[in-house]
């Protein structure tokens, strides 16, 4: 065991899959120097500036860099800095990267890994605190982690950097100086298998990414004020989504609570909900719940932007309001 | 710089035939209801395709746009397998998911056609940086309308290859419309060569209606590109004699006089020069032609008599299993 | 009573709401040529180079311009060809038009349209031919409009024009020539409405754009064949949705369907499902059951695409799932 | 071209110290915890937003980018509800919703920051193209800085503003730095006016440290977009003092030499022009700095003692009702 920070993770499976293909490269704004959460420190030295490579601010167009790459034999980890600029590359993503598959007949593949954070919490302000995943789970083609311990982090990273589609890699900024105790050898953590963070046969908690700590937080809580245990549930993966796991809970549990930080209206826990309620329909004794932010952009102000995150007080609140 | 000879204008000569009468056929054919969807033609810009594809190799890898038929036909795509393509077959190209706008051929380079205007032009700066790590001397070319010059996106990857000095040719096919709109209304840079100017890469304009012109501008791009250098850009002034789509009214622009399209037309250039070079003769001409006839009524008897694709490859090609 | 088809309703309402108001200006690739799909026909020679404008193939500059030009008083109305491509305007369209208002805490309005139009059903292969609304409807600040009827695209588009907030009003091109008979003086359409196309006791079906006259033909053979009295609803409007109306129906039909063409998974239908499960669970005696396409991206081989698209069949099969 | 006068010197010098001073206080204030968030500060980069904005009317559009304190303030806006809104409170800007990044006043024609880079060029496009339209001879301006322009939308609105001879200014700040990158790894165009240069604009390439020189030829621009001309690029060669952002090592580039940068400091260099022209002595200069001290310390006393917005604000901005 060792301790180490979600980023700090992150950059050892970089380096560790570099140095174990040299097809992969890494390339991004800013990466060679580290990027601002030091996300790729060290790997511009050990590994020179052919496979860590500055890029100017052009999204849309290193994005079609890394596909083309990928398309031609590489194995491209492309950094986009916030998740809110994924907007710029989204047409590479979804209309090129997603689609050269299936459209090729199964000549072409994109082995591209992009990794970009999000959230709020930070005092960002409405365009540098965005949860855009659910857009993502909308495009066949793309596979989408979105892990929220270090040691998924790590290990799904070596996963989606092997894997021959792309991925993208969905971290969380307030979860990058998290400390945990992570195994000197970092297990390979597969796409597609969710994780259970807690048993409990009162209710379930799907959460994501920054909720899945505090869903552990409110399930101590709710287990010691109200006796309810609540089984807590990290997806890890949105796409392929491990709907059986789910399900098997909420046949115990009865009950769904589905927590995210990305507004509710249109987030994934409209697909876990919707996916759930017809699956599980008779063992549902309430309806499925959802914690996410409110139908606003982020507010800048610190008191607001404390009132509009989602977090263990509306988690607590709705397992509750589970009658 | 190398100039064509006789012989390779007579290959010169069967890709462009192939090209203008696949491409002629096609147009019946959708105007027959046997091929459906978004087809563009490239009738009239055949000389562009012929004399570039001609000189690269399988490696060297090829992406295009929505006008990509004569490209991957000139990389050596086979005509039976475009043409199942376009009918939707399961024996096409892509096995009928990708249709024309989408034609890949990866045996022969031909990395990808695209619907997105400009989308495919970072994607060959990628192939470039990939044979420059993997120190191969392959070079990637994409072929592009003036229309996508005007996207972001293109000069986001100008700026990128000029930067990484990387082994791309960015192939301009300017025929000075974008769908129903001339290039006036899209830009005050009449030449695409000037739009790249400040990035300070080698670059040329020539008459992509001349094949011989453009098979040696391209030809030095080319070996200069092989030998370490790039990227380049290569304008070629071409002609869409066709609508901008099938069924295109076109009623936005008045057609060239016939005669002075017999004029421009880089079938009859070539063959003209072929003759007074003494390199053919009229029935070397002629066979060529009808070679290249019965290639296409091969291709069209391939597609009628191929299937459909099977119900459930929807499914089971969205992900590559690794 | 006047037959039109929705492609000739909404040139209309463009060329009356730019003769009611001068501040109005359409621009977009080709509009003073009528567009691919003769939209814009014949306002070019009625307003002039000036107010209706040709643009070049830069969807992000030209909906930053629209923006700009709109918190600068004008009402502009952009036309984004496909809405497959309104990825390249995604950033200009979800961080500054949706955001401007509330980051200016209030001073700034952006009475935009965004035009556009998707679906398959043409061959048109899988960059012409997706669905992509359900990502606008998560970015709060955009209102989200997709009437199915040449009536709703007039009266709807006009009130769009008139809306101080960003609307993007998303068009099917498959149903673009379809005839419709209409008042002579087409009537506004609010937003934010639902409307009841079809009354019946037994089960909802809530169906967006080309689907809704699907669902139509569909309820027409539930009530033959099976003696099912469907009522259909159209939102008509994504963002806000009319959820009343809807929860109205099913706690009178105690069953709900919800059909669109776009990929189920992350889709429209996944939202309605969500809300109305939370809000009539007592009520359903079925869990919420939903038509969309499959995983998958638009297959341009003819039969694989008939295949592909949901539609009069699937919803047929769905209501008599409905256990 | 208009040259500064004595009075006009003093305008300036004012304005600079005001953002001099007012961002090295938002610096203090963000180190001390009171001031959070991502905070771009312009110190050493304040001779361009005051020599250009002096220039400007409150119904000239100005949008800026991620580094607008200084833009906001020397347009007009209040050093009060800056600060304010740089703390969050109900009487800020934006009423706190925005932030550093998001500063709007529309009042004074200040039409927004933005955190995406480039985000806001094509905007103030926009801006220009509706006084076109509404017949008005406003001018919009838009700061950048030099990384924004290897972005997309960049080019693509510099083309558009060619195309349609609108009357905007985009005015670039080139401090040699895009975040921890030099310039030189984003691109071979060092000056940003050669990146317009196929464009056919009107462009010039000034020292953005020396107002007396950004004031001329941005005043020239300015007159000739006033009536009637237009686009221009105004690039403006300055210096970051500070890091990117607040809290960065800044371990990338080593700081200029303190003499050197007494050189070149804007402020310094104005003041002593001042001298030896005799505009202003040593006591109005010294009045001058002490009056701008004044105005920050009343906009950290406005907005210590201003109440945070509340809380049902959020849910009440999303939308404007019509
Ligand atoms: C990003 C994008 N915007 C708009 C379109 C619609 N469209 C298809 S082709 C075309 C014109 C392209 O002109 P050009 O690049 O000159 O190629 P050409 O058709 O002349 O060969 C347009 C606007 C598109 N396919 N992609
Ligand atoms: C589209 C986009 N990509 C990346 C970023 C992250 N980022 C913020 S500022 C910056 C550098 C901007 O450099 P420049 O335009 O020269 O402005 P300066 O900071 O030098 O004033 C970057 C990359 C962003 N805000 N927006
Ligand atoms: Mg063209
Ligand atoms: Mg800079």
């Amino acid at each position: 065991m060792a301790e180490t920070t979600t980023i700090g993770a992150i950059n050892r499976a970089l380096s560790e899959a570099m140095r174990g293909d040299e097809r992969v490269i890494v390339l991004g704004e800013d990466v060679a120097e580290g990027g601002p959460f030091t996300a790729t420190a060290g790997l511009a030295e050990e590994f020179g500036g052919a496979r860590v490579i500055n890029t100017p601010i052009s999204e849309a167009a290193i994005t079609g860099v890394a596909i083309g790459a990928a398309q031609a034999g590489l194995r491209p980890v492309l950094e986009i800095m916030y998740v809110d600029f994924l907007t710029l590359a989204l047409d590479q993503l979804a209309n090129a990267a997603a689609k050269a598959h299936f459209m090729s007949g199964g000549q072409l593949t994109v082995p591209l890994v992009v990794r970009t954070q999000g959230g709020a919490g930070h005092r960002g302000a409405a365009q540098h605190s965005q949860s855009l995943e659910s857009w993502l789970t909308h495009v066949p083609g793309l596979k989408v982690v979105m892990p929220s311990r270090a040691v998924d982090a790590a290990g799904l990273l070596a996963s989606a950097i092997a894997d021959p589609n792309p991925v993208v890699f969905v971290e969380c900024k307030t979860l990058y100086f998290r400390k945990e105790d992570v195994p000197d050898e970092l297990p390979a953590v597969p796409i597609g298998e969710a994780a259970v963070l807690r048993e409990g046969r009162d209710v379930t908690i799907v959460a994501l990414s920054r909720l899945a700590h505090d869903a552990l937080v409110a399930a101590e809580c709710l287990a010691a004020e109200d006796g309810i245990e609540a089984e807590v549930i990290d997806p890890r993966t949105l796409v392929p989504l491990d709907l059986e796991t789910i399900v098997a809970s909420v046949e115990r549990t009865s009950r769904l609570l589905v927590a995210h930080e990305a507004v509710a209206h249109g987030g994934v826990g409209a697909e876990i909900a919707a996916l759930v309620q017809e699956a599980a329909f008779d063992h549902l004794d309430a309806p499925v719940s959802r914690v996410g932010a409110p139908f606003a952009p982020v507010p800048f102000s610190a008191p607001l932007e404390d009132a509009y995150l989602p977090g263990v007080e509306e988690i607590v609140a709705a397992v509750r309001g589970l009658r | 710089m190398e100039k064509i000879d006789g012989e390779q204008a007579a290959r010169l000569l069967s890709a462009m035939w192939l090209i203008r009468l696949f491409e002629e056929r096609v147009g019946q054919l959708t105007r027959a209801g046997e091929i459906d969807g978004l087809i563009h033609l490239s009738i009239g810009q055949e000389g562009v395709a012929a004399a570039t594809c001609a000189q690269l190799r399988d490696d060297d890898h090829v992406y295009s746009g929505h006008r990509a038929h004569g490209h991957a036909l000139a990389k050596g795509a086979s005509p039976e397998r475009v043409m199942a393509e376009l009918m939707g077959r399961d024996t096409g190209l892509c096995r009928g998911l990708g249709g024309s706008m989408h034609l890949v051929d990866v045996e022969h380079g031909f990395m990808g056609a695209t619907g997105v205007v400009g989308g495919n032009v970072p994607l060959a700066l990628g192939s470039a940086l990939a044979a420059r790590l993997r120190g191969v001397d392959a070079v990637a070319v994409v072929f592009f309308g003036d229309g996508a010059v005007q996207a972001g996106h293109f000069v986001e990857t100008v700026n990128l290859a000029a930067l990484w000095e990387l082994p791309l040719i960015l192939l301009c096919e300017n025929n000075g419309y974008a769908e129903f709109t001339p290039r006036s209304a899209h830009t005050v840079v009449e030449r695409v060569s000037d739009v790249v100017a400040p990035y300070g890469l080698e670059r040329a304009t020539v008459d992509g209606n001349d094949v011989s012109e453009v098979w040696e501008a391209f030809g030095g791009f080319l070996e200069a590109a092989r030998s370490g250098g790039g990227p380049f850009l290569l304008e070629c002034l071409t002609h869409r004699v066709r609508g901008h789509y099938e069924g295109d009214p076109g009623r936005y622009r008045e057609a060239l006089a016939e005669a002075e399209w017999r004029e421009k037309d880089p079938i009859l250039r070539l063959e003209r020069q072929g003759l007074e070079a003494g390199w053919l003769d009229e029935d070397a001409l002629g066979g060529i032609a009808a070679a290249a006839a019965d290639e296409v009524e091969r291709a069209v008897r391939f597609a009628r008599g191929s299937p459909f694709p099977p119900a459930d490859l929807t499914g089971r090609m969205v992900y590559a299993d690794g």
